[in-house]
């Protein structure tokens, strides 16, 4: 299943306050588009409705694919909070998409899924045993599992400390090679790291900014890359 | 006016109607009386709540009385409302039992628990059988529906004033065996009881009085007395409650106060003989004549 | 094992507590017979009250099992579709709103006098508990957790096998915890309609006959018998809320 | 209004159902009449109905109010002492597992023939489920939230007030719908135990009598009234629930 | 109150695994303490001990405060999880403390706090309605509003952009100074802005990395920063 690109344009009102001013933005067809934004601003609104969830707010605009095909059934969401079953195991967790669905896991590829992401000795553990890192790596394998052209990702690192975080993000990457990713995040490293296309929301605009013009994953050292991540960080502090 | 709080052994229905004409006539008015009529669920609990002097009388049954006593309650026969048994073993009418002996290995229901049990074991012998050869299901107060609807073959505790009507009415008639025809001793069907260590003498004696002549007016006028009855309220103004009615106005004592120291001397030795007590009391502290000085 | 010794000293205690109403209030013992007369009563009645009791721990267990198979399904049905719940719901309430002794002669005509009209009366009893406590947990799952599932593609089905039924277990432990101590008035009420054996049964023929104190023996074996069920079914629903 | 909706379409679908019933099995009337029977022995004693049923009603929204804050607050008790729940749990067990049938002389005699002891025995029978199912939701507050609290230095009273409280509300829910319809079914009996006015008196006088069409029609009321009692404390309950 | 040292030392087995083997740690008294670490190595766990909370492991060491009185009552926690009341509004959550203890609120300072952390225009609404960085910026205020000489914080600011992430710091740095401070991050810029001591916990070992000489807030551009900054994270790597 081909990739499709995302076009997202409209506004969202909540309670009657504006969120967002009509905006704009596409997510291009197999690359990574990270976006970042003040905390607030409605980047988490942004990933549930393009995952065709249930908002409180009164969204005004269109979402589309390139191929003109809905995107029910093509999206896989990795959300803010882990929202792991309490009852299951972490492998169970990891499986649950396919027995949602009424179809027989692939337990050889949550195995290795889970020997990637660094729990493999924790597979038999219930979610209230893990640490806060180890509940977010099994929710982040739970959406590797899912074999989605689209994958929406909201901060799905944000509680892993900078090794752990480096290696999953380049499993993430290479098991997401050629799908259409929306990465929510808040580092501007990462995003210079991960990002074909790199987005900043604001409350007027969905705000381009050019990434490093190797492609990636970069060298998070390189002078480039390391360039454009001051000046990001600069830029971002400055739209305070 | 003297309070009386009267409990009844079953909601307001014909059996009660000296008590219920007293009322509305006045006579208790004129005893000087003010009587308070709380109606039940279970007819087990008014001689209890006498007992322990929740109340100044109850309606109750002779054969549960012997019992009661034998078990230590307080209480004593103050005086008849029904004369004659109303209990029967009634079957259906075009039904297969033609006589008590029919019922060999077919099903009874009763009601109360305690001696309609022994009853029905009397008849049975009467009639060559015994106990084993049927058997017995406590069928509560659904007796007429149970009958009629084919779930036993006969029930005991049925009153011939009342279940035959009701039979009649919808169209299932039936058939009643007198009990006292059938090798029982004849007994007061209902009664009233006092508590024995705190019983006002003089009050039960106006109360009865007023009773004396509510029966007299009801045995003179038969048709104004079920006209009194029936307009008390709404709820007893009806087909069945006025052939009750007319069933049972013969069978009221026409002496409330009068007493049969023989029916409860033979009462009790039945019950003994039945197995249900293990000594036989004097009559005196069953049942006493409140007018007597 | 804790739990049975609590058990057993709250029957203690609940002794001592109905000695003493009786020597405080006087009350007459053939309205509350004291704890010791009915305990001789139930020593000279023991054989009697055994197999009684035993004919109603089996009513009781039958519609236990019965009772909250039904009602988990039900549950389960009505929480899969809202509309199914908005009618039936009232439907459920109207049969609960009956007592069942009015429905006597009725389940008696259709279930006879044997143990069948006893363990459906005890059924009735519990039936409503368990759905309506099963049926709250199973729609509280929260809502992150249903979107989550949705975009999964999961099919309402599994949703319900896999999510909302693990998240309602304790609240269907609520429901069994109450089932538990309806389900033996059921069976009695049932006794009570119609019946020749049992514990309903003993007590009606006590209080025919003035025995307060072998009724109040078949109560309080009656009660026992609630209480282990009960202590029972708490371990059962302890171990569902358990994750 | 959509439920009282739904509640009406419910109680129509309930007397097509019915109607069926009489009409397929060909049950006699004396057993269980048609609607149309009953509608007409409904509408011949409208006032007679609903005098009665006006003191039931009064009676089951005292038990009501009495029974929810009674169980309430035994509830938050045990919930705030695990040894007190250990000790307390099995006795109140054991005052359910007596019908309440059997303590009806008990009551009567210490609260009389008037509405004490008919509200006395609603508020017996719904005490339980409030309190079972309120304790449940109290003692299932997630261990993160209470760790927090005690390292802030919460006393226990507070933690009670501020966190186990509102937690629980909704379990509390759970248990007040299904004590809105267990309060009618208790005022009920404490009517047969002894009343002279009631939709429970009408009842017993109807069914001694055979006049089952009376009868049917009373218990029908007691179904709406049930049913309206739950549709206004299922919009508490929800209100409760919604955080 | 004066803000006591605190020592601890000692080993933690878990499901009779060894989680960390006897360390030793001091959090100097009035003075900021980072502790880093792999996901699951046990940082939440000591943060834990110290609040004196339940652990399923089995601790066998002490934990002693230097003045010799006991920690009870003094120490104030923001766990990793934010452990909002959803039934409270954000007011209402950041005044939890005083209303638990049974005290009469400081609105005032709720108020302020609240503004500070940002969300004054939200201090009405339920945790519900917030966005993730909204949520973890209320369970922050509430952890403020707690005036303890001991303050525990458990990543306090992942789920912050990295401008508001800023401003957090600087504010917490502010509210407080002079008190004995444990913040577990997995930000090593976090660590060498904030810590008068950094340690990086293993299994094996609390290994104190040397901050640079100046003293807290430092400037995240100095050369001795970035220079710290980059050795720390390449040590962070190298350990895995
Ligand atoms: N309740 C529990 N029951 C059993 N094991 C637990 C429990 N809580 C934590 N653990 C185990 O203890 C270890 C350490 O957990 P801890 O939360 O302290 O890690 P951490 O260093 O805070 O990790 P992270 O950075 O991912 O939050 C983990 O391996 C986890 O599996
Ligand atoms: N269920 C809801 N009801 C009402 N308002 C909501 C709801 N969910 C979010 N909001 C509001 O929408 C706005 C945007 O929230 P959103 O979660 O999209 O922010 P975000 O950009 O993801 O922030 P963060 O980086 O903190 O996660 C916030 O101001 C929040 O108050
Ligand atoms: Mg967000
Ligand atoms: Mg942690």
């Amino acid at each position: 299943m081909q990739a499709p690109a995302i076009q997202l344009s409209g506004s969202y009102h909540i309670d009657g306050t504006c969120l967002f001013a009509p905006i704009d933005m596409t997510l291009p067809a197999g690359e990574w588009t990270c976006v970042l934004g003040r905390s607030g601003v409605g980047k988490s609104t942004i990933l549930r409705l393009i995952a065709g969830v249930r908002c409180e707010g009164d969204f005004q605009g269109e979402i589309t694919a390139s191929d003109g095909l809905p995107l029910v059934g093509r999206v896989s969401v990795m959300a803010q909070s882990d929202l792991l079953l309490p009852w299951l195991s972490v492998l169970e967790n990891t499986v649950l998409g396919a027995r949602l669905r009424g179809e027989v896991p692939d337990l050889q590829r949550a195995g290795n899924l889970l020997e990637w992401v660094g729990l493999a000795r924790h597979a038999g553990k219930k979610p209230d045993s893990l640490s806060g890192g180890m509940r977010q790596r099994t929710a982040l394998a739970r959406t590797l599992m899912e074999d989605r052209p689209v994958v929406l990702l909201d901060e799905p690192f944000s509680a892993l400390d900078a090794g752990t975080r480096a290696d999953m993000q380049d499993l993430a990457a290479g098991l997401l090679k050629d799908k259409t990713v929306l990465l929510v995040t808040h580092d501007p490293a990462e995003a210079v790291r991960l990002g074909h296309q790199i987005i900043v929301l604001t409350a007027d605009a969905a705000q381009p900014w050019t990434p490093p013009s190797l492609p990636p994953i970069r060298d998070q050292y390189a002078p480039e890359t390391v360039e454009c991540q001051a000046q990001l960080l600069a830029h971002l502090r400055r739209a305070q | 006016q003297d309070q009386v709080t009267l409990l009844l052994d079953w909601f307001v229905n014909p059996d009660h109607g000296p008590v219920i004409i007293a009322q509305e006539k006045g006579f208790f008015a004129e005893q000087n009386l003010e009587v308070e009529v709380i109606a039940p669920a279970d007819p087990a609990a008014p001689p209890k709540m006498v007992a322990a002097g929740q109340a100044d009388l109850a309606i109750s049954y002779q054969p549960q009385l012997h019992l009661q006593i034998h078990e230590g309650l307080p209480l004593q026969r103050v005086g008849t409302l029904v004369a004659t048994p109303l209990n029967c073993l009634l079957v259906l009418k075009d039904g297969p039992i033609a006589t008590p002996a029919d019922l060999k290995g077919r099903k009874v229901g009763y009601s109360v628990g305690g001696v309609e049990e022994a009853m029905l074991g009397q008849i049975l012998k009467t009639h060559g059988l015994s106990s084993s050869d049927i058997e017995l299901i406590n069928v509560n107060w659904s007796m007429s529906p149970s009958l009629m609807s084919g779930q036993v073959d006969a029930v005991i505790g049925a009153f011939r004033n009342f279940e035959l009507n009701q039979m009649e009415i919808e169209g299932v008639p039936g058939r009643c065996f007198f009990v006292e025809e059938e090798g029982l001793p004849s007994y007061d069907e209902l009664i009233y009881v006092a508590n024995r260590d705190t019983m006002d003498v003089d009050m039960i004696q106006r109360f009865l009085a007023a009773t004396e002549k509510a029966t007299q007016y009801i045995i003179n006028h038969p048709d104004e007395s079920w006209e009194v009855f029936a307009g008390t309220a709404p709820e007893l103004n009806d087909a069945l409650n006025a052939a009750a009615w007319r069933d049972t106005v013969p069978r009221f004592a026409l002496r409330p106060a009068a007493m049969d120291a023989g029916r409860y001397a033979r009462f009790e030795t039945f019950l003994n003989d039945a197995g249900l007590t293990d000594a036989i009391l004097p009559v005196g502290t069953i049942a006493i004549d409140v007018t007597a000085p | 094992m804790m739990r049975l010794r609590y058990a057993f000293a709250a029957a203690g205690f609940t002794l001592l507590l109905w000695q003493g109403i009786v020597w405080i209030t006087g009350v007459p013992p053939f309205i509350l017979p004291s704890p010791v007369r009915v305990g001789q009563a139930a020593y000279a009645n023991r054989v009697l009250i055994a197999e009684n009791a035993w004919v109603t721990a089996c009513e009781v267990g039958l519609a236990l099992i019965i009772g909250t198979v039904l009602g988990a399904i039900t549950a389960v049905r009505l929480a899969a579709s809202p509309r199914l719940h908005r009618l039936l719901t009232p439907m459920l309430i109207f049969t609960q709103a009956v007592p069942v002794f009015a429905l006597a002669p009725i389940l008696t005509l259709w279930f006879g006098y044997g143990i069948a009209s006893k363990v459906v009366m005890a059924v009735l009893i519990i039936y409503f508990p368990v759905t309506s406590a099963f049926y709250d947990g199973l729609t509280r799952v929260p809502a992150g957790i249903l979107d989550m599932a949705r975009t999964m593609g999961g099919t309402e089905r599994q949703i319900m096998r896999r999510i909302k039924i693990p998240h309602a277990l304790p609240s269907l432990g609520t429901g069994l915890k109450l089932a538990a101590v309806y389900a033996p008035i059921g069976a009695v009420i049932g006794e009570w309609v119609g019946a020749s054996k049992g514990l309903g049964y003993l007590m009606l023929l006590a209080n025919g006959r003035a025995k307060t104190d072998l009724m109040f023996a078949s109560l309080f074996t009656l009660a026992i018998m609630t209480l282990l069920l009960h202590v029972a079914v708490t371990k059962v629903s302890d171990r569902l809320s358990r994750y």
